[in-house]
């Protein structure tokens, strides 16, 4: 068996382990989140160095575990970007957890074991182990979301996401039964094969009757069992990537949770459900079903897509407003997954979801960075409590600014190549899906209103004579750290985004 | 070529005067560089650098007869600016920052020669202009800034789905402005009649809000009345031309056809800036409000030029957005010369003026009848060039005389600006005096030195127009060669 | 009344649909929260039943729906506990199990 | 607590039924319909009887009857090591979990299912879907298998060999997710030592 493909992963898991026994060994009197989060960075790092190295040694990825796991190229892009999304929250999240959270080692542990859950999860090639890499990542994310056990909201937000989730994997677990009884297998190269082959079955012809005018359908409807699986399938998914209408935990949780869970879900989750999605999708798609499920994506986008803006315009707590924002990003998204199912905007859709996800994360956790920060200043997360901040840290304040450009979608920052390619992929389909186009360009206008009102808030404002200046508080190295690296990669991923292109290009020539 | 280095400077006043007048005397070295005698249809000092060949899109620059004189106003302008802003202590590290991306950014709007360049660099100017505006400006910043972004940026949407639809809808699949303009037949091919006109029309309005055509302009004033001066002068001078390049190379260069058939409508459109922009200029009480509608009043002369599809009129609109541009930023000039010793704007208050600053209110006097088109002054000359164009349009039949009678109405247009000019002139600086204004000073030696340059250039260009029309003829000779019917 | 009494992986699908629609009938309504947890193993159960029918009569060798069952018995185990136990945790908080009493953030 | 007396009815009758049934079907494999009808009424009564009751801890109890028919329907799709785990895991722990639960958290009596119109028009909703899907997946084209099942496959010693081959990722997967729960468990429903409380 070779094991060199799950290298990064057992490096993870081991990580996790390591953590909490290390954990134990520690005297609980003393300050022990640094040494913990130094330990949990330290396997992190080596396994995305395990991960780059095997890529550029020239590892050729294989099918292990009997066909459970296939480190393809997709795969080992979204691992990188879900390991530097994990490095990234855990820099950010040190001085929270040492502030405000009484269990550093089983926060660590059980946030490399949700990447972990995560990193299987866009791996995976079969049914059994995308269940429960998801359900890996979905319970601990619900007992990260329950962590700060002084508040309340933590446990409300955390039941509430725990019910919706139970409900959707159900969901998608029940259209996971019904794809295996008609296919008869739980391989996603064979179940694809099956749909390939016999998809034609699960179609209701419409044959002319003499005598009368020609029926109008001419590619029929699908039947009912494969529909119901489509539809709870994407439900389920739905949830994961929180797109209306299955978006319903997301503000409250995101609300709810200590703030560098927030920050891993509007990261890693999503990334990990975008990546999953992408390979059900591919695994569903024949001739019978993309239209299909097409028409679906589109109406989960557009409804995304105006829901998530229009409604962030009113949050006044700044949680809530990225909740909405990461809604209506799953929209945009959406947009790119519409896209993948024409052979002539392929291409460019996968281009536009790899770019996209890498540079959201990237841009996200740059925010996040940023926020811990000014919450933990200003003992608030609601918007107007944090005026001035940005006079007051200007450094700091022009790296939100910054990132909250690039999620509006402007030069010269990442998100606007970003939006670029998904949008130039959905226009590619043809003009008649410019609507589309012309909805998701539109919002982005309406977004910039409302980040436009943290940096008004950040930069306008009277700042409060707190008599502190800006050199006696300076963040931690690490936060610190984390918000260079943001604000390098979405510079830097604007005026070189040639390797992302060349790379993605070379997953397009394998496929 | 190094116009584009010169962002992020660092500190402080000199180091900001220091880049801008670097940038100023690279775009004269420039200027003087510029081979007259090449055909107008080159584009010169082609500078093309790969950035994502995957997409055919690349850095590519360059200047022609048409953004060689923006190039220059610009880095004039900005340069004006940074010494009108002087007196800024507030953040002022930022605030030259900012000035300086936004130089950037519209120096790439007038020379980019890939739309997706020209569209990165268009969005590059609204950053650093919200901020400027929101952080420096006046009492109503927020509300004023928000909604300049907002409009700008709908507009700049609909600029970026023409550009996506351009690029993955036609057969060409380029970013390349040049190579778009050689094959603007075949550009549109394959795609239908209305979506070629929606195109067109997203195209025109996105250009229109920039300009700003008529009923697209309510950004206009309340921008202009909150932001500095150094701001106003910009906004004024400068990237109200973006709107008119942008019609001109785009609108004009891709669709030719349509542009003409719109000839009627761009005139009365050009009327209507300009007869509204004036009367509402007569209205206000704001010294502020008066000049940012009489900027409406005189940009609908851009249009009207646009209107006559002979080179008289398209050389005289071009011209316009220049003198336009160097007029204006002398009156923000003025109006931010006495802001900042009386502290209001309001016409109400003000009056009698020129007895404590007799030098201001004289050079204020010229200026004015710069504005207004006194012969002898850049002014008169564009606007000269623009009724003879239009009056001789290069239309046919009814068309000929509709334009016609715009042109006649729109010359009510003069008589209405000397109305507003004069009178503004007149409740500031003349008639009784406040008890309150007993103590100003008058204009210093900083904008003085300003004020003169801007003034000397209005003179030259007034009695010898030919230093620019020189490089603006051959341009717009060239941008007229396309269209189906017109003999150049 | 043949189809009735030969029993066939039809009949084990509409009992688990059946199944399915009354735990996700009890999980969206019920005000309680154990109940709610509840029903959610009611429909993990329903799979079950389907994953067990199709392993019988779609792949009798090879025996996959078995082995998924399996694991969703563990992974609803495990999710059991993690559920009672934020349970614990909202209870503690708010001294009551009762959803509609648990809305300090608004739904 | 007005449905005392009903209560106590559907859940002794259910209850004794039951288990009467399952145990003679468990011993004499009594023909397959008649198991699965009778299993299957009991599961779905028991079922709605768990949503529908008020006690939670008849609601539990009933819950883990449901759990034991459906064991027994196991033992008739030929999956023994199924009912039994489902026995031993469902019947016997997560049902007992939950009733730990119930006493941890207080019996309340909390309000629900006041006969109006929502509650109908839910049920009409819920009554909807089922009817849909049922219809389509009881005309479903399932890949059905040309061989009979065959009823002596010994399921354990097959199941634990693919374990250790087939499904060994899955496997270790699930032994992480139930380590995690285990400490996610822990940490969420232990009571602090010094707990102070903060806004």
């Amino acid at each position: 068996m070779d094991l060199l493909g799950i290298l990064p992963e057992i490096l993870v898991c081991l990580t996790a382990l390591g953590v909490i026994v290390l954990d134990l060994f520690l005297d609980p009197a003393k300050p022990r989140t640094g040494k913990l989060a130094f330990a949990n960075g330290l396997g992190l790092t080596l396994a995305l160095g395990t991960l780059l190295g095997l890529h550029w040694g020239g590892y050729a990825s294989v099918e292990t575990f009997s066909g459970a796991f296939l480190p393809d190229l997709t795969a080992v892009f979204f691992r990188a970007v879900l390991l530097l999304a994990a490095l990234l929250t855990l820099m950010l999240s040190v001085g929270y957890v040492q502030d405000k959270l009484r269990h550093p080692g089983e926060f660590y542990s059980l946030m490399s074991l949700a990447t972990l859950g995560a990193l299987f999860l866009v791996s995976a090639s079969e049914m059994l182990t995308f269940y429960l890499s998801l359900e890996l990542l979905s319970i601990s994310s619900f007992v990260l979301v329950a962590l700060r056990k002084t508040q309340a909201r933590s446990a409300e937000a955390a039941i509430k996401y725990l019910i919706f989730g139970s409900i959707s994997s159900a969901l998608m677990l029940f259209g996971f039964s019904l794809i295996y009884g008609l296919s008869g297998s739980l391989n996603f190269a064979e179940i694809n094969t099956f749909l390939h082959q016999q998809g034609s079955e699960f179609v209701y012809r419409f044959t002319a009757v003499e005598g009368q005018s020609a029926p109008a359908f001419q590619d029929g409807h699908l039947k009912i069992e494969l529909m119901a699986a489509l539809v709870l399938i994407l439900g389920g998914l739905g949830y994961k990537i929180a797109a209306v209408p299955f978006h319903l935990w997301a503000p409250d949780v995101y609300e709810g949770a200590p703030l560098p869970v927030t920050a891993f879900l509007s990261a890693s989750s999503k990334v990990a459900g975008f990546a999953s999605l992408m390979r059900i999708l591919e695994t569903l798609s024949a001739d019978v079903t993309v239209p299909f499920w097409t028409r679906m994506i589109v109406i989960l986008a557009v409804l995304s897509i105006v829901y998530g803006n229009v409604v962030a315009i009113a949050q006044q707590n700044i949680k809530r407003l990225f909740a909405y924002s990461s809604i209506a990003h799953a929209g945009y998204l959406l947009m790119g997954i519409v896209a993948l199912s024409e052979f002539k905007s392929r291409d460019m859709a996968l281009l536009g979801l790899h770019y996209y996800l890498l540079v959201y994360v990237l841009m996200n956790l740059g925010a996040f960075a940023v926020m811990i920060y000014f919450a933990a200043k200003s003992q608030s997360v609601r918007l107007q409590d944090w005026t001035g901040l940005g006079r007051q840290h200007p450094w700091l304040g022009f790296v939100l600014t910054a990132c909250l450009l690039s999620l509006t979608g402007l030069p010269p920052f990442a998100g606007f190549l970003g939006k670029f390619y998904l949008f130039g992929a959905v226009t590619m389909m043809g003009s008649q899906y410019l609507w589309l186009v012309l909805i998701g360009v539109l919002s982005s206008v309406v977004s910039l209103y409302y980040y436009a009102r943290i940096i008004r808030v950040l930069f306008f404002g009277q700042t409060e004579s707190s008599g502190s200046s800006p050199s006696e508080q300076t963040p931690p190295v690490l936060l610190a750290l984390a918000s260079g690296i943001s604000l390098v990669g979405i510079l830097g991923l604007f005026v070189f985004p040639n390797w992302v292109i060349d790379f993605v290009a070379q997953i397009n020539q394998l496929i | 070529m190094a116009l584009f280095k010169s962002n992020r400077a660092h500190f402080y006043h000199w180091l900001a005067a220091f880049w801008s007048g670097l940038t100023l005397i690279l775009s004269l070295v420039l200027l003087s560089r510029y081979d007259l005698n090449a055909a107008g249809n080159a584009f010169q000092f082609v500078d093309r650098l790969p950035w994502m060949p995957q997409f055919n899109l690349q850095y590519q620059v360059g200047v022609d007869g048409l953004s060689l004189p923006m190039v220059l106003l610009t880095s004039l302008i900005v340069c004006i600016a940074v010494f009108v802003s002087w007196q800024t202590q507030e953040r002022s590290r930022l605030y030259f920052a900012m000035l300086l991306i936004m130089e950037t950014g519209v120096l790439g709007v007038f020379t980019s020669l890939d739309l997706f360049l020209f569209f990165v660099m268009w969005e590059l100017e609204l950053i650093p202009m919200y901020f400027l505006i929101g952080i420096w400006g006046g009492p109503r910043r927020e509300y004023a800034a928000i909604k300049f972004i907002l409009y700008t940026l709908l507009a700049s949407t609909l600029m970026f789905m023409c550009f996506l639809a351009i690029y993955f809808l036609s057969p060409l699949q380029t970013f390349d402005v040049i190579t778009l303009l050689q094959n603007q037949n075949n550009l549109l091919a394959g795609m239908g009649r209305p979506l070629q006109i929606a195109l067109f029309l997203s195209l025109f309005i996105c250009f229109a809000v920039k300009l700003p055509v008529v009923p697209l302009h309510t950004w206009l004033p309340d921008a202009h009345v909150e932001a500095p001066t150094a701001i106003s002068v910009i906004l004024a001078g400068v990237l109200l031309k973006m709107g008119a390049y942008g019609m001109l190379r785009f609108n004009l260069g891709f669709f030719p056809d349509m542009m003409y058939w719109m000839a009627v409508a761009l005139a009365v459109l050009g009327m209507i800036n300009i007869l509204y922009g004036a009367l509402l200029a007569l209205a206000q009480t704001d010294m502020k409000r008066v000049i940012a509608y009489s900027s409406v009043s005189h940009m609908g002369f851009v249009l009207l030029g646009l209107a006559a599809f002979n080179p008289i009129g398209l050389n005289g609109a071009i011209l316009q957005m220049f003198t336009h541009g160097t007029i204006t930023a002398l009156l923000f000039i003025f109006v931010g010369v006495v802001y900042d010793r009386t502290h209001t704007r309001d016409l109400a208050q003000l009056g009698g003026l020129s007895q404590r600053m007799p030098l201001a209110a004289g050079l204020f006097v010229i200026t004015a009848l710069a504005a207004v088109g006194a012969p002898g002054m850049s002014g008169f000359v564009s606007e000269f060039l623009i009724f003879t164009g239009t009056y001789g349009n290069s239309l046919e039949g009814l068309n000929h005389f509709l334009i016609q009678g715009a042109t006649i109405a729109s010359a009510l247009g003069i008589i209405l600006a000397a109305a507003y000019t004069l009178w503004l002139v007149r409740r500031v600086f003349f008639g009784p005096m406040a008890e309150r204004w007993q103590e100003l000073s008058d204009i210093n030696s900083t904008e003085l030195v300003t004020v003169t340059v801007l003034m000397i250039l209005v003179f030259v260009l007034g009695i010898y127009p030919a230093l620019l029309v020189d490089y603006i003829n051959p341009a717009s000779e060239h941008l007229l060669s396309w269209l189906p019917k017109v003999g150049g | 009344m043949n189809v009735l009494l030969e029993i066939g992986v039809q009949h084990y699908l509409v009992l688990a649909t059946a199944l399915f629609c009354i735990g996700l009938y009890g999980a969206t309504t019920s005000r309680n929260l154990i109940k709610v947890l509840m029903s959610i193993e009611l429909m993990l159960n329903a799979i079950n039943i389907n994953f067990i029918a199709f392993s019988k009569y779609v792949t009798p060798e090879a025996l996959s729906g078995q082995v998924f069952a399996i694991f969703i018995i563990t992974v609803a185990a495990a999710e059991a506990g993690v559920g009672l136990a934020v349970v614990l945790a909202i209870y503690k908080h708010f001294k009551t199990v009762d959803i509609s009493k648990i809305h300090l953030m608004k739904w | 607590m007005t449905l005392r007396f009903a209560d106590k009815l559907v859940f002794g009758l259910l209850f004794s039924a039951a288990f009467l049934l399952l145990i003679s079907l468990l011993l004499f494999n009594y023909g397959e319909a008649l198991a699965f009808y009778v299993l299957a009424t009991t599961m779905l009564l028991s079922a709605a009887g768990m949503i529908l009751v008020r006690d939670l801890i008849r609601s539990a109890f009933l819950l883990a009857l449901c759990f034991l028919a459906l064991g027994g329907l196991y033992v008739v799709l030929n999956a023994g090591f199924l009912a039994a785990a489902q026995i031993l895991i469902y019947a016997g722990a997560v049902a007992i979990l939950f009733v730990f639960g119930v006493m941890l958290t207080g019996r309340q009596h909390i309000p629900e299912h006041e006969f109006d119109f929502k509650f109908l028009t839910l049920i009409f909703v819920a009554l909807g879907f089922f009817a849909l899907l049922a219809r389509g997946l009881w005309n479903g084209t399932w890949k059905l298998s040309a061989e009979p099942a065959q009823a002596d496959l010994n399921t354990v010693a097959a199941i634990g060999e693919r374990f250790f081959s087939q499904y060994l990722l899955p496997f270790e997967i699930a032994s992480l997710i139930l380590l995690m729960a285990l400490i996610g468990a822990i940490v969420v429903a232990r009571k602090e030592p010094d707990h102070e409380r903060t806004a």
